[in-house]
């Protein structure tokens, strides 16, 4: 079994076409985060917002590398994973609301949970590290229907550490399970920062011992992040097996909207994204075209947040729906 | 006033053993669902610690009967995360206290996701969990933790008595679409009965079984305790004091009405289980019975179950931590003079 | 027939929240015995996710205030292997619902280890536990766990319902030798409250605390039910309704002295959780209550709990699935005319 | 933090004194095995025997390394570990049949459970990996009290798998903790093979993801095995932190005694260690004195027996001690 740890700086080569599209996806996910960070500092709302602001490129890059037909195990921080996805902002937004026009009909809300079966996009644990167990079963039946298939796990540098990685990425390995174990490193576990609680610089240094490939990308480099996370989906749909890909990127805001920080002293509480994946992107396109995905963004957000605001709020009667079938 | 056949009238059936018959189901299940499938540790080449998936391997190949390596959280969750894929996970953890080693996968992520996701996922999984105590397997190999699962909506709960049950129930087990615990006493699979041949014998969950009819007392019984709880009875029977014994044979959902039905009429209830008795699946069971039928009673509840103490490992003093056929008998001779 | 303090007369007392009373006790016993530590997730610079450990780095140090990474088993096992080395841990889960994700540590470890070793070891450990509702947490992360805890013997079971309690069951439990699960109602820390200020006050385990007197119904509450339950019964007292209120405040060992001796006088009793009610805490107290003052009895025990479903997500919906005030006093109503 | 992994296979060199210390701990623990092999098999015994036979290397080279004050956290094969650290053998077998003369007063029986605060022998989890963060933990209170002691936790390679070992090994590197991580790699997960159930040819390869040093020796060799558990033992004593040993060493009868092995045919069911410890240790020590050594361990081990079997069963009574102090 093929071991290696890369740690790749560059940007790859993208057509033109590839980074507009990338483009189209961060700017799309980068409105939604801010119109957010808008809506819950001035209206509140029940719940716990996990701002993914910055991190735009990790789930712009990656969920781009997957087909239709793959599946999605998506973290906590924002709802990029699910937009690039194919889902509806307005549903996405209908979920945190816990609206009835949520893709989980108003039991979501808070911390959201969206689901789309058709779109691959399975839900998430709320319990950090519960969907590596998970990603590596859904790869078992990709494997046992020789569906043509990948499983891809997102998780953060803190959910690293939960020994259902071990147990999932060993038994992955062995079975050479099509899962892609996608690391978004911002840095931090809530208060701990990444490197006060990892031994090793990169998540990455952990894969080789689990016979898989591990690779360190520049997450705020939508192109590198696709380009290192096909590599590990088209190792994946070979039959070859699971690979480990980390992006290294930062987390702007607090860990829930509303957090102090007071831990924190490396960056200041604003809504500066460094080495902003937009301005990166902007050097592969058009800037017309950019200003012109940027706007579109923009009333896609708003679009959906007056969407979502709309839709009643779901029945008390759904409380006791769904437990069983 | 008698015990009841443990198999209905008219049906086909052989003899087997409670294990034998849990393999049958299994085997005949694959045979029926190709998207059924099995993983565990050593159930494949070895065919489980206690033999249970002999020969399956076999039959079904190395794709669909998978020996993993020591991982339980991947074992539930990952039958969790395949469930939601379009297959059918009938998994084995060695000892139904491992369930614990488990317990986010089976209690948040069994338990809640389909709800959580709101009610668009489906998670049909059966986690099969020996049980029991069997003869020196210690404090974390021999617990009954059934009331636990009871305790955590979201999750269905088995625990066959016999080998016809155990047949029956886990074949509708794999059918359903809801993730069903299946408590397997360890104790008994080696125990034989008439099993029913046919391949669509199916016993419906939430009906429980009256074991034997009696009008002095109801005793509610699970697992290992039917028998200790029949023994007795016949013990009683020949002191003209006539036992009703009925076995829920599933916890969730659980069939209060033969349960009620029957204490209206003999108007005392015992209840026993090898599980620990402080908050144990009886206090549920006698809290229902005492809230339905208390104009009905004539005593107080009574409930037996394990001592307030972990399994010792000795075999010999295991066996005192749990409710005997002798301390049934006592009780069931006090409540109905009382 | 009213209120009573929440405090002994004569006790010295300080207005203080929930969460900063069992802060103090912290404080007060790292004070007291340099054996006693801390670790979690984010409780030393942060302060922990609820604030409750909060300046506690600064007095005591990055040696006994740690923070770990995100790793259950470690914090709870790794509690049990220091406490067995001759340190006193004192750890915190995020939310009680990890414990689940440490279920082999806590129930297999803490629980068990002393026993299984034939008594030669002891565990003092501390397991913090933020536990119910608290405003869209979700149903991984607002779960009433309490009764898997006492089904399992070997642990002591805390459960706080005023802040003078939160910090005199928290120097009890620092200080005994067992296994203590604390569970601190995390929809309470900002509940305010006398809160005795010397170091030397303790809440004893095992003694019940009445919190109010009468003679109508007893009503058996925890946690978040006990404020509900005083509310409900003082809007019964104007209706000549006086219901006697108890709070157990530990369910290990658990004080069914005071419980029986009221039910005797009341002749009805009604318990109330926020836990699932099927095979919650509530099961067992009403089995016990029957078993020792059947004849006592005027009506049925009913109990009030969770419905039989996961904490929905959505803020406005979690209320609808544990007991309401309104639901308290409406079936107190009921089973007063029963 | 260095990162190494060694494989070496040489002996290394041993004083004459050592390699007889060696031997007579060898063979105390063999002769064991063998009568209690045949003791089993004579007159079954309640519960269940998981023979250390052809393992005796391992856990006397390993164990030998400890000081007296050292903690230890056991597996569960075998005796080994707790004879080497100096309890008695006829309190090891009282354990095993249950009778009051046990370390844990009759409350041990089938597989055994033993304890001795004094001599740092603290336990076994039935449920295999608790020791993993046990182990971190008392490394931990070690730590905070300014002990100079170490703590070994010794596991199979089958425990190696579970997430305990991830989490409780990043912690103890993050930490620096005072942990040896002892795995006596036996090729089998009861009747799983290693091999088949392993991403990577050694256990010793996921050591690098932690940081820490993976060195890999030859079990059968107790001078091999004790020198590479010294240099860990003395890094941890150092505060530099844990390192895993892994010992190659052979199952040489069924995982439980009684076991059919059906599902193995790599080893005849005998009593032959293939590269017996014995015999590797007998070309350093003068064969008289080895021969007077196994004498005097046949004795001891007889005598032992004989003391345990008339020990009293455990009194009915202490079923309900000890479960609250
Ligand atoms: C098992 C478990 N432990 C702890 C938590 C609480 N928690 C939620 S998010 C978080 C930090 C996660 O850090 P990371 O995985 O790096 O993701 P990030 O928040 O940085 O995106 C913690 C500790 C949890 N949800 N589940
Ligand atoms: C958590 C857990 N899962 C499964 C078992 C059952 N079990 C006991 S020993 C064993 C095999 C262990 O293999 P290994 O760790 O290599 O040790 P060996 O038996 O080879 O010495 C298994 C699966 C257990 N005790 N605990
Ligand atoms: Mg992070
Ligand atoms: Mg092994």
């Amino acid at each position: 079994m093929s071991t290696r740890t890369e740690k790749t700086g560059e940007t790859g080569t993208a057509s033109a076409e590839l980074a507009l599209d990338l483009y189209r996806q961060v700017t799309r996910i980068r409105a939604l985060e801010l119109l957010l960070h808008r809506y819950v500092k001035e209206h509140g709302f029940g719940g716990f917002w996990h701002p993914g602001l910055g991190q735009e490129a990790v789930q712009a890059g990656a969920v781009s590398a997957l087909r239709r037909e793959d599946y999605l195990f998506y973290a906590h921080r924002g709802l990029g994973y699910a937009l690039v996805k194919g889902m509806a902002p307005e549903v996405l937004l209908g979920d945190l609301f816990g609206r009835t026009g949520g893709s989980v009909g108003g039991k979501g809300g808070g911390t959201v949970h969206f689901v789309d079966p058709e779109l691959g996009v399975l839900g998430q644990g709320g319990t950090l590290g519960s969907n590596f167990v998970l990603g590596a079963g859904a790869a078992t039946s990709v494997q046992l229907l020789g569906e043509d298939r990948v499983v891809a796990v997102f998780f953060g540098d803190g959910a690293a550490s939960r020994g259902t990685f071990h147990e999932a990425a060993l038994q992955a390995s062995v079975w050479k399970l099509p899962v892609v174990w996608i690391c978004e490193n911002n840095g931090w576990h809530l208060s701990a920062p990444f490197s006060a609680q990892s031994p090793t610089e990169d998540v990455a240094d952990r894969a080789a011992g689990y016979g898989m490939p591990g690779v360190v990308v520049d997450g705020q480099d939508s192109v590198a992040v696709r380009a290192a996370t096909l590599a590990a989906v088209e190792r994946a749909r070979a039959g070859e097996g699971p690979s480990l890909v980390e992006a290294k990127t930062l987390r702007i805001r607090g860990h829930y909207e509303g957090d102090p920080q007071r831990y924190r002293d490396d960056i200041a509480d604003g809504l500066e994204v460094p080495r902003d994946p937009l301005r990166i992107l902007r050097e592969r396109v058009p800037a017309a075209a950019a200003d012109d995905l940027d706007a579109a963004a923009e009333s896609e957000a708003e679009a959906a947040l007056e969407a979502a605001l709309e839709m009643p709020k779901a029945d008390p009667g759904i409380v006791t729906e769904g437990v069983w079938t | 006033m008698s015990a009841i056949a443990e198999v209905p009238e008219g049906v086909e059936t052989e003899q087997l053993g409670y294990g034998r018959a849990i393999n049958a189901a299994l085997a005949e299940e694959m045979r029926r669902d190709e998207r059924v499938w099995m993983m565990g540790q050593d159930v494949a080449k070895m065919g489980g610690v206690f033999g249970v998936t002999r020969g399956l391997l076999d039959e079904f190949g190395p794709s669909r009967v998978r020996d993993t390596t020591i991982n339980e959280t991947f074992i539930v969750g990952g039958a969790a995360g395949a469930a939601l894929t379009g297959t059918i996970p009938v998994v084995e953890l060695q000892f139904a206290d491992f369930g614990l080693v488990a317990g986010d996968e089976i209690f948040h992520k069994l338990a809640k996701w389909r709800y959580m996701h709101g009610g668009k996922l489906s998670l049909p999984v059966v986690v099969r969990l020996p049980t029991g105590v069997v003869g020196g397997a210690g404090a974390e190999h021999s617990q009954s933790l059934e009331a636990i699962a009871m305790h955590v909506p979201g999750l269905k709960v088995a625990l066959p008595a016999t080998p016809a049950d155990a047949k029956g129930l886990l074949k509708t087990a794999i059918r359903d679409p809801n993730p069903v615990l299946f408590f397997e006493h360890k104790g008994m699979y080696r125990t034989k009965g008439p099993v029913p041949s046919g391949d669509d014998y199916l016993v419906p969950f939430g009906e429980a079984a009256t074991r034997r009819r009696g009008d002095a007392l109801t005793v509610v019984a699970t697992g290992l305790m039917v028998p200790r709880a029949l023994a007795a009875a016949e013990r009683l029977a020949a002191d003209g004091i006539e036992l009703e014994v009925i076995d829920p044979r599933t916890l969730v959902p659980l069939d209060m009405e033969t349960i009620v039905a029957s204490v209206e009429r003999t108007g005392r209830a015992l209840v026993v289980h090898e599980a620990v008795r402080t908050a144990g699946a009886g206090a549920e069971i006698a809290a229902r019975i005492q809230e339905a039928a208390f104009f009905s009673l004539d005593a107080p509840i009574w409930r037996l179950g394990a001592l307030d103490t972990p399994i010792p490992q000795d075999p010999d003093l295991e066996q005192l931590v749990i409710p005997s056929g002798e301390q049934i008998e006592a009780a069931a001779r006090e409540l109905v003079a009382l």
